[in-house]
């Protein structure tokens, strides 16, 4: 697959994106370990506007540049440290779910399909990072897998308001900006011999 | 000040006292404006000096859009931090970068969307929309994805969105700046020539000059307030000279 | 949004230390701690190890404190929901596991700047040239969202601004969409502009 | 033309021939330039218009980023579609909004990043990275974030990044639009006073005024070439007057 230029900027955005959605913070409903943050709607639009694997790697540029110490996860958290705490299997779900958000809505598609980004945003937005997130909580809070299942289930009413506003932007999106969706081919470059003046 | 607008007019006069205004950055404060105080009924007032001098940030404490630091700012008769829900009616902005401003897709709920909130039936929200752009040469445009006009027909859609609400005020801040010749000269004659109060930022002198009465900031400080043609003098021998 | 992130500037052998060494030498130490199922004595260990990482790396005991202060919500957490299905000693076990992995992670992060982990982060995929992986479009990639954070929030920040001005009120959708649209125009701009500076 | 920069120019010299690009849009194609021919090997060559006569699509093919539907465009001997990356390293582009075209966090990164892949060492590269900054009152702000530049110093690091490349042509799309008047003529002279061939597309008809050459598009269309005066007389008296 060849990156090209408007894949790389688009992608440098969509990281940006989620880390702005990270500035208003987070909350930690009844004494959670893992917060509900915004930042999980610019997952779920990363994969469904940029597709699977443009999506998938927003989230990464995410994560790696949190990982180096800059602080952009919600309430300016970042470093190491993120990816060793209750929380850290969701991280790591983001990328899977950015990821089968895009295959969902972009298989086959020329544009999106309201029902497409339902179904992607429920099976990708949410059970998928649940699938990551859910044993690695349980593993670094010493819970059972069916305990912190129980525990997760604080994020549903959250995450599936998120899924129906991915819903609702992505068509939106694609109403006002339909070249979203199709990322535009650069002039083609033919290698020539280089010698400078 | 022009007589037969002079009650519009006095809905809206303009005073700020002693405000100052900082702004906390990662260095440490910027001071955006340094201890303003004025008073003015200008029908149009225009406002210039360099970029980064508190041009914008006087036109934001004008619709409570930014907050004074210290003082306070009142417009037609409202304290712009108590009564900010009451100012917002009565004062519109209009933005340099039309994109900002336009934030439904379409060019119809783009207009639709100022007349949320004030008890229309949909039917008479459409009817009034229709209206606008029928008069601005927009009527075909309606379900186009606002993002493909031409930069002067959505720049002329952010006004004309802002005008639908009726405000008794309009703020703004470098209008014509991504315009050409003609499409600026269309939108400062629109703005020039409404009924209500108007406060224009702009680096554009001619503009400028066609204003009733201009400020000058320097440097987060009012320096003169006056006849548009000496202020724009001093600005240009005094300030954009400096080397 | 700063270059520096948490970058705690001192002359240290562990500052010193390549980033790479340092990221392996995490992991190391971190299994450690959480593979052998928790004893006192394990902990006792791990406690050692982190009081002497933050005196070796000149960083002191205040700055140690203030990174437990930084999670003691995390902690508290920690602690609270599980209280529910566990006993207390299993709990605290836990929890001080948990603390004394993040306070060796903020031991790297601290003294190591961003811009080393980048680069390690560049070396260690020049291996994976020959399944096409572009090292450098990558460090691109990473450098280019440094630098894009502060625009997108400048645009939300305009944006917010515009629609207060507009209605005194937020919907997000009414934030979202245009938010997106201009920040996938900048995205598009960023790339002709990436191409004309020789980019290919 | 210029006697004493005779032998850059003819280096640069533009040409085109029967040049029309359409861009595909949602409800059809638009023509964006239609059948242009034109040469020119004026040192500095104005470009003006309307909005959407096409300005900034002959900006963009002078160095390959739009390629034309139809015809051919060579610059200084070198045609843009089948030659683009040589073409790439002799024509510098600046943007309106260096937001856009900062792509590197700080100050020096970006300045270095226009000198990566020409086989300098990293000392020659600082080097010349910190010659550049004294020269332009910048030495102080190498390890800044771009962002807390202002508008005109970003403006300023844009065309300094384009420059410390050496190109020998330099193509700027509106590049003092979003200045005040101090920082529009430091650019303006800035680039008028370079030694390489420069086209400048813009609204701001001084500007355009000290150009050796101007160029009016207007509806896709080449109306004129020829002295500036002549061809900014013709935008106001036929174009701009147009109701
Ligand atoms: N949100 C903010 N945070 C920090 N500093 C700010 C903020 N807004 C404005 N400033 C600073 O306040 C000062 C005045 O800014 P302002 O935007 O009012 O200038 P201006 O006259 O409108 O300039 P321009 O002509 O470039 O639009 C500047 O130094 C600016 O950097
Ligand atoms: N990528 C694109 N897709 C579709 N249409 C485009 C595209 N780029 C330009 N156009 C159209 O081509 C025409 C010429 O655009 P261009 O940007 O060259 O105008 P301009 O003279 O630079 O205008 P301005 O003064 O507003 O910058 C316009 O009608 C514009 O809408
Ligand atoms: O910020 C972090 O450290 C990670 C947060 C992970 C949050 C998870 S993602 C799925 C679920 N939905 C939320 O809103 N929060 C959790
Ligand atoms: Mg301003
Ligand atoms: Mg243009």
């Amino acid at each position: 697959m060849k990156t090209t230029l408007n894949d790389i900027t688009r992608i440098a955005t969509f990281a940006a994106i989620i880390a702005v959605l990270g500035i208003p913070g987070a909350v930690s409903p009844f004494g959670m370990a893992v917060p509900i943050t915004l930042q999980t709607l610019g997952v779920m639009l990363a994969g469904a506007i940029l597709g699977w694997w443009r999506g998938a790697a927003s989230v990464l540029v995410l994560l790696v540049l949190t990982a180096a110490g800059l602080p952009l996860l919600s309430g300016g958290r970042g470093g190491i440290g993120v990816f060793f705490v209750p929380s850290s299997g969701y991280l790591i779900g983001w990328v899977l779910g950015a990821a089968v958000v895009g295959v969902i809505v972009h298989a086959g598609a020329t544009r999106p399909v309201w029902w497409r980004v339902a179904l992607g945003t429920v099976v990708g937005g949410m059970l998928a990072i649940y699938a990551v997130g859910i044993p690695v909580m349980a593993a670094m809070l010493g819970l059972s897998l069916g305990e912190a299942t129980i525990a997760n289930f604080a994020f549903v009413p959250g995450d599936a308001i998120k899924a129906a506003l991915t819903v609702a932007l992505t068509m939106a999106v694609w109403k006002a900006y339909p070249r979203a969706f199709v990322t535009p081919r650069q002039p083609r470059v033919e290698p020539t011999p280089v010698s400078v003046r | 000040m022009l007589s037969g607008q002079h009650d519009s007019a006095r809905d809206s006069d303009i005073a700020l006292t002693r405000v100052t205004v900082r702004h906390p950055t990662a260095a440490g404060e910027v001071t955006a404006l340094d201890d303003i105080s004025l008073e003015t009924c200008a029908h149009n007032l225009a406002v210039i000096g360099l970029n980064g001098s508190g041009k914008s940030t006087f036109a934001r404490l004008l619709n409570g859009l930014r907050t004074p630091t210290q003082g306070s700012v009142s417009v037609g008769g409202l304290d712009t931090v108590t009564d900010v829900r009451m100012l917002r009616r009565k004062v519109g902005f209009v933005f340099t970068n039309p994109d900002a401003q336009i934030v439904m897709p379409t060019v119809a709920e783009d207009l639709a969307f100022s007349l949320r909130g004030r008890g229309l039936s949909t039917g008479q929200i459409a009817e009034r929309v229709a209206a606008v752009l029928a008069e601005n040469g927009l009527a075909g445009h309606a379900d186009l994805p606002a993002h493909d006009l031409s930069g002067g027909q959505k720049q002329m859609l952010a006004i004309q969105s802002v005008l639908v609400a009726e405000p008794s005020l309009i703020v703004a801040d470098e209008p014509t700046t991504l315009l050409d010749a003609r499409n600026a000269r269309r939108i400062a004659d629109l703005l020039l020539g409404l009924p209500q109060q108007c406060v224009i930022v702009t680096h554009d002198l001619e503009l400028a000059a066609r204003c009733d009465e201009a400020l000058l900031f320097d440097n987060a400080r009012l320096i003169t307030q006056g006849n548009p043609r000496d202020v724009i003098d001093r600005y240009l021998s005094e300030i954009v000279a400096r080397p | 949004m700063t270059m520096l992130g948490q970058y705690r500037a001192r002359d240290s052998i562990l500052h010193r230390l390549p980033a790479g060494a340092k990221l392996i030498g995490l992991v190391v130490v971190i299994v450690a701690v959480v593979v052998p199922p928790p004893t006192w004595w394990g902990l006792g260990a791990g406690a050692v190890v982190v009081i002497a990482g933050y005196l070796v790396g000149r960083l002191g005991l205040a700055e140690l404190w203030r990174q437990i202060l930084a999670v003691r919500w995390l902690i508290v957490f920690i602690v609270v929901v599980p209280l529910i299905f566990l006993p207390i000693p299993t709990v605290l076990a836990t929890a001080a596991r948990v603390v004394i992995v993040l306070l060796l992670a903020a031991i790297v992060t601290l003294t190591t700047r961003t811009t080393e982990i980048l680069d390690a982060v560049e070396r260690a995929l020049r291996p994976l040239r020959r399944f096409g992986v572009n090292p450098d479009r990558i460090g691109l990639m990473l450098a280019l969202t440094i630098r894009t954070v502060p625009v997108i929030a400048g645009l939300a920040g305009e944006l917010r601004d515009a629609q207060r001005a507009r209605t005194g009120r937020l919907s997000v959708k009414a934030f979202v969409v245009p938010l997106l649209v201009q920040s996938l125009r900048h995205a598009d701009d960023t790339a002709d502009a990436l191409a004309a500076r020789g980019v290919e």
